[in-house]
């Protein structure tokens, strides 16, 4: 199967500032895509490439085997409007109230009014701005013209959907419901979604594969499974997720030494991805080796509907059988350092 | 005598006062005034030529000549309305023989007033002009200024109440009169009134010159009643020119 | 007042609004889309052809660099021909719209330009064409801004239609330069200049209604 | 075009670029302040002074109601209190600029209204003082706007000045009327609207330069 | 003492709208405030009426004592110049390069140029913005104009920051970083600060105490560890924490079932928030008991410095010995149901 999009070696200059090398990659039909990055790594600019609202300065832009880029005028419009785009500051026509906004890509399409309000009505309920129909973009508040930005950018029912940080703006609540409203329409009408987050919890429940840019170049495209298991797998994209890194107790950090010393416990990281049924590690662990385990920090998480174990434990004794132990049952066992035991 | 309606350019002013009783006078004899006012000297032979009028009523033989030249109107005077004779007046000095040397003397700018005024003070004796000039004489045209006067081209309701400013100015008595200034006391100098190719009069194209409703208009211009009418309406500032 | 002067007075204010109103219609039938097409050539992300751009520039400026009464003037045949004569409220018409067309155009660039960059990047990422960008983007956005253009434009025009009067075409301008300026008679031309002055700001009270309205 | 008729249009264009400039110079000294006043007194979250917005708005749509021509008589005694004369090329520039400070101050509040509210806000939050608002948000945000109202302004200065031929102000307008128009020399004529229409390009090239670059 | 600055009765309206109804709260000298509450709550309209740039319709706003709704011009302009506050919708001026928004309040607080430069230099490192100095803010992305944001509010060293989602567009890291920075500011200067965000996670690793808004008034006002401990505590808020209300995972929620039945096993749900040093719960019940107890979700995690304990675990039996022990050792133990054996 031909990918729905693919990109090839865009690269985007302004004046003497590369914001995009050499960037290549493709989404298959149906595929949810995470963009992340540092500040200013070229995401938007990016994003506005896709679709050819930005003529990259190199490379080429395939929607369904055709380049966008040299595409003419006339065929670019009509791709287009199989394309939704959340901008990342808005874009509302304050000329328009919030119910005309959404109707406007409608209207665009040449769907007749009646179909149209109908429409409008359905997306307004949708992301909950009932009331505020009749307002002006400036009345509304950050949140809620997001909002309105979101159901513009899907009236046309597109079968591709772009959206920079389409959900920073909103509180967790609503950002859970705008993401179970496009992970459903994902499912049901194979849409494919291209998503730029700073939120790494969107990635990690949204998202099934991740591209990430740094400084303008793709330093990692895997899925969302195999780079949150282990970020730190690629010193490029570890910074993006100190809340995956589980940390040290700060009470604890202050006492730690790497090597041992007498009346000392040992703290360790244990890391898993795979485990089908969550692990009884810790209590076999007190029942086969009669220790006090202490968990320090995480615990299990669910990511792409599969459980990833990410914890620091504190173990009075660290027995060649404990070790052995540990060993068969977790992916990685990772040494930290030594803690008095009175602490 | 069938019911006529005759469009007829004037510029706007007083004379606009005039004409309504001119029209008075020409209903009688069957003729119904349609009155056009200008504000500007250059449009009512240019409408009258192409027909946008039947016959106006503004300028004096010189200004037409000129512009007929220019423009190859044809177009004829079919009867005199009146003369207003210009001055020059100062209120710095109290004779002609005052004005020092450098003096600023003001000007109406419009074509056929500045020729005019141009050709007093020739006739005055303050400088001459060129005789190829004929009647349309710029301040250009000005070949010998012993006094080394300079002469302030002014819009023709300004050169009278710009006096202040000026060490004279040739003024149109009309407009002297409404800028305050004292006709007699005040006056330096002023034109002859024999001869004076400067009597305006009723004109229209030449074709029309001798149809059926010219002399019944002219007539309804030269009657007593406009008589008074522009001695009143002017104080005395212009001269009617039918006998 | 005598009962004379107040029905000229009345007659030049009918005048003048004919002319301003039906000049005014004719300069943001004319002048929008020149300003518009100004506008839209000379972006990289609409139309990119610069040069048209620069060509009707030129062209609103030689317009613009002619004075007036020279303009009324040199459009005598034109004025002739399509209004039949070049005389009187009707035929000044003419000539006004020809000058209020560039300046218009001119004023109603500067509100365009001030459109922000995002919302024709919006409506041309719902697949809107360059039309649409104007039709839905562009005149809306700039409405309020092309409101006030207008509104300055129709005081503009009332004082260009004071000089009409050189080809007959009367008004309040004109009353006022003949009464006031000519014959010196204060009474006639304090009343024209206040007619005048409640004429003006009733446009600049309308216009500014209108745009605080869509603002 | 005679060596004299050269000299003529040289000097013309001379005396029209001093009106022009000085003219519009004041305009601008004149007209911003009267903008922003007429701005910051009229809205809630400065000055909140509708009433002086209000009358400000008035004597302005006043000064603009009042034809040009009938303006620079009745100015004559001002004129002269100012340029101690009536007559010539400076005393010219009292009467222009009289006209053109209330037609800036309403082209310049177009624009100044069109500024981001947030930008106000950003510098209240910061403890700016009013002044300081108009000093580092309003004035500079819309100064794209405000040049090209002063390009539209200049223009329309060219077009005023050569009204002021009637005081003897000289100017291109004045000769392209005088000796072009009433003495029908054709080759002046052309001649100067040529030129006038060099001034206006520049004019309007040099104002688009600026403003681009701010924008 | 009294507080930095108190809030009383405040209500505001938009038109027929009321925007806030009755808001009232105080804010200690050197603490750290979040406002949360959905989108449209009327979080950015609060915190516009603390610094007067929105007149609120009732009530009074105390700023040291003095009330900024009824204060006189003069004295409002010195006192606001005291107050940070970062935009929701940054309002950068782009009349002015990045260096120069930057130095504009320190322009306006009259500071002489030569220490104004310094300043400035020291805030766009910061802030991580070197090589952008004299750019303007249309050529920035999101994340940057954030940043020039932040580091304006910061400029003139203020008493009391004002922050709206000002973090929204930042990554993680540059978050964490921002974040660092005001704490540290905190800690040394005294700083006050009040954030409105939508990230929990800022919330619970940066705040102290918690004012949530819903619908324009206060149903929540209690410091962080209190509502974080246990959110659903309050019905009003319980939706601002999904993340937090840590979910019985999809595959053994489709077995669950409210009553015991031959060969179930229990699913239990701890809670606790006091622990100071971490339990080593599920260890002892392995080594007591002798069971293999599964930790299905959850684990530990730091809040505000100290250890907060929410998980999910599966028991294969639950004697009145093991729920005895469960009691004694944790605040609260919750029955969720019973999934099969095998499963
Ligand atoms: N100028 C205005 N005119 C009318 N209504 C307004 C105006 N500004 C805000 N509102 C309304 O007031 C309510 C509160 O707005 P506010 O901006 O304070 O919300 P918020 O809590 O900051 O939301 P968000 O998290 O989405 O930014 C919203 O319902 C909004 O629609
Ligand atoms: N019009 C422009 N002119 C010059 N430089 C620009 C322009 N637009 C963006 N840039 C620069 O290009 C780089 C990439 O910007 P972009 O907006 O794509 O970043 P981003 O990844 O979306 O960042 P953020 O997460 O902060 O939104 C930035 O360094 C920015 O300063
Ligand atoms: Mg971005
Ligand atoms: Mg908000």
């Amino acid at each position: 199967m031909t990918p729905l999009l693919e990109i090839r070696n865009v690269s985007h200059q302004f004046g003497d500032h590369s914001a995009l090398t050499n960037v290549s990659f493709s989404v298959e039909q149906g595929d949810i895509l995470g963009i992340i990055g540092r500040s200013g790594a070229g995401k938007s600019t990016l994003l506005r490439c896709l679709c050819a609202l930005q003529k990259p300065t190199e490379g080429e832009i395939l929607l369904n085997g055709a380049d966008l880029v040299s595409l003419p005028e006339r065929a670019l419009v009509l791709e287009r409007r199989r394309i939704g785009l959340v901008f990342q500051h808005f874009n509302l026509l304050n000329s328009r109230t919030v119910a005309a906004n959404i109707a406007l890509p409608l209207e665009i399409s040449g769907i007749p009014s009646s179909r149209r309000r109908a429409r409008v009505k359905e997306l307004i309920e949708i992301v909950g701005l009932e009331g505020h129909e009749n307002k002006r973009p400036s009345q509304l508040s950050g949140g809620q013209k997001q909002r309105v930005g979101i159901a513009r950018a899907l009236a046309t029912e597109p079968v591709l959907l772009l959206c920079d940080e389409a959900t920073s703006a909103l509180d967790p609540e609503t950002t859970a419901s705008v993401l179970d409203l496009l992970a459903e329409i994902n499912r049901r009408l194979g849409l494919t979604i291209i998503l730029i987050t700073h939120e790494m919890d969107v990635v990690r429940r949204f998202a099934r594969r991740v591209v990430v840019l740094e400084h303008g170049k793709v330093v990692e495209n895997s899925p969302v499974v195999t780079l949150l298991s282990d970020p730190s797998r690629n010193e490029n994209i570890a910074h993006l997720f100190p809340d995956t890194l589980i940390q040290i107790p700060s009470d604890q950090k202050a006492y730690l030494q790497t090597d041992p010393f007498p009346a000392s416990e040992v703290l360790l990281r244990l890391g898993d991805t795979a485990a089908s049924l969550p692990s009884a590690l810790l209590s076999e662990l007190g029942r086969n080796f009669g220790a006090d385990i202490r968990l320090l920090n995480g615990g299990i998480t669910q990511v792409g509907g599969r459980n990833i174990m990410d914890m620091i434990i504190r173990l009075p004794v660290f027995s060649p059988e404990i070790q052995m132990f540990l060993k068969n049952r977790c992916q990685t066992v990772e040494v930290l350092g030594y803690v008095p035991s009175d602490r | 005598q069938s019911n006529t309606t005759l469009r007829i350019g004037i510029m706007s002013g007083e004379d606009e006062d005039i004409w309504r009783i001119v029209s008075t006078n020409a209903s009688k004899s069957g003729l119904t005034l349609k009155i056009v006012t200008f504000s500007d000297y250059s449009t009512p032979n240019q409408a009258l030529s192409e027909g946008d009028l039947d016959a106006n009523a503004f300028q004096h033989g010189p200004f037409l000549k000129a512009q007929s030249e220019a423009n190859g109107f044809k177009i004829t005077p079919v009867g005199n309305t009146y003369f207003a004779p210009m001055g020059l007046y100062s209120h710095r000095w109290k004779s002609l023989q005052d004005l020092p040397p450098n003096a600023s003397i003001g000007v109406p700018n419009d074509p056929s007033n500045e020729g005019r005024a141009l050709l007093l003070l020739q006739t005055l004796g303050i400088l001459k002009i060129s005789s190829s000039a004929g009647l349309l004489p710029t301040a250009l045209d000005i070949t010998d200024n012993p006094r080394n006067i300079s002469i302030r081209e002014l819009d023709a309701g300004v050169v009278g109440r710009a006096l202040t400013d000026l060490d004279a100015a040739v003024v149109n008595t009309e407009w002297a009169q409404k800028a305050g200034i004292d006709t007699i006391k005040e006056r330096i100098g002023e034109e002859t009134l024999q001869n004076n190719p400067y009597v305006c009069f009723i004109a229209t194209n030449a074709k029309d010159a001798s149809a059926a409703w010219v002399k019944p208009l002219v007539s309804a211009y030269q009657q007593p009643n406009t008589r008074q009418a522009l001695l009143d309406v002017y104080h005395g500032a212009i001269v009617p020119a039918w006998t | 007042m005598s009962h004379l002067i107040a029905e000229l007075v009345f007659r030049a204010t009918l005048e003048t609004l004919e002319m301003v109103f039906a000049s005014g219609a004719i300069a943001v039938l004319g002048g929008l889309p020149l300003a518009v097409l100004m506008l839209v050539t000379s972006r990289r992300d609409l139309f990119d052809m610069v040069w048209l751009s620069r060509l009707l520039g030129t062209v609103i400026d030689a317009l613009r660099a002619v004075p007036f009464i020279i303009l009324l003037v040199l459009l005598i045949p034109v004025t002739r021909l399509i209004a039949g004569t070049a005389l009187g409220t009707a035929a000044a018409i003419v000539p006004l719209s020809i000058a209020a067309i560039p300046y218009y155009a001119r004023i109603a660039e500067v509100s365009l330009k001030e459109v922000d960059a995002g919302l024709v990047d919006a409506v041309r990422a719902m697949g809107g064409t360059r039309w649409m960008v104007i039709r839905y983007a562009l005149i809306p956005e700039a409405l309020p801004g092309l409101i006030a253009g207008l509104t300055v434009t129709l005081v503009t025009l009332v004082g260009a239609s004071a000089m009409a009067g050189a080809i007959g075409a009367g008004g309040l301008g004109d009353l006022a330069i003949r009464y006031g300026y000519q014959r010196f008679n204060t009474t006639v031309m304090l009343s024209v200049v206040a007619v005048l002055v409640v004429v003006v700001m009733s446009i600049q009270a309308a216009g500014n209604m209108v745009a605080r309205r869509l603002r």
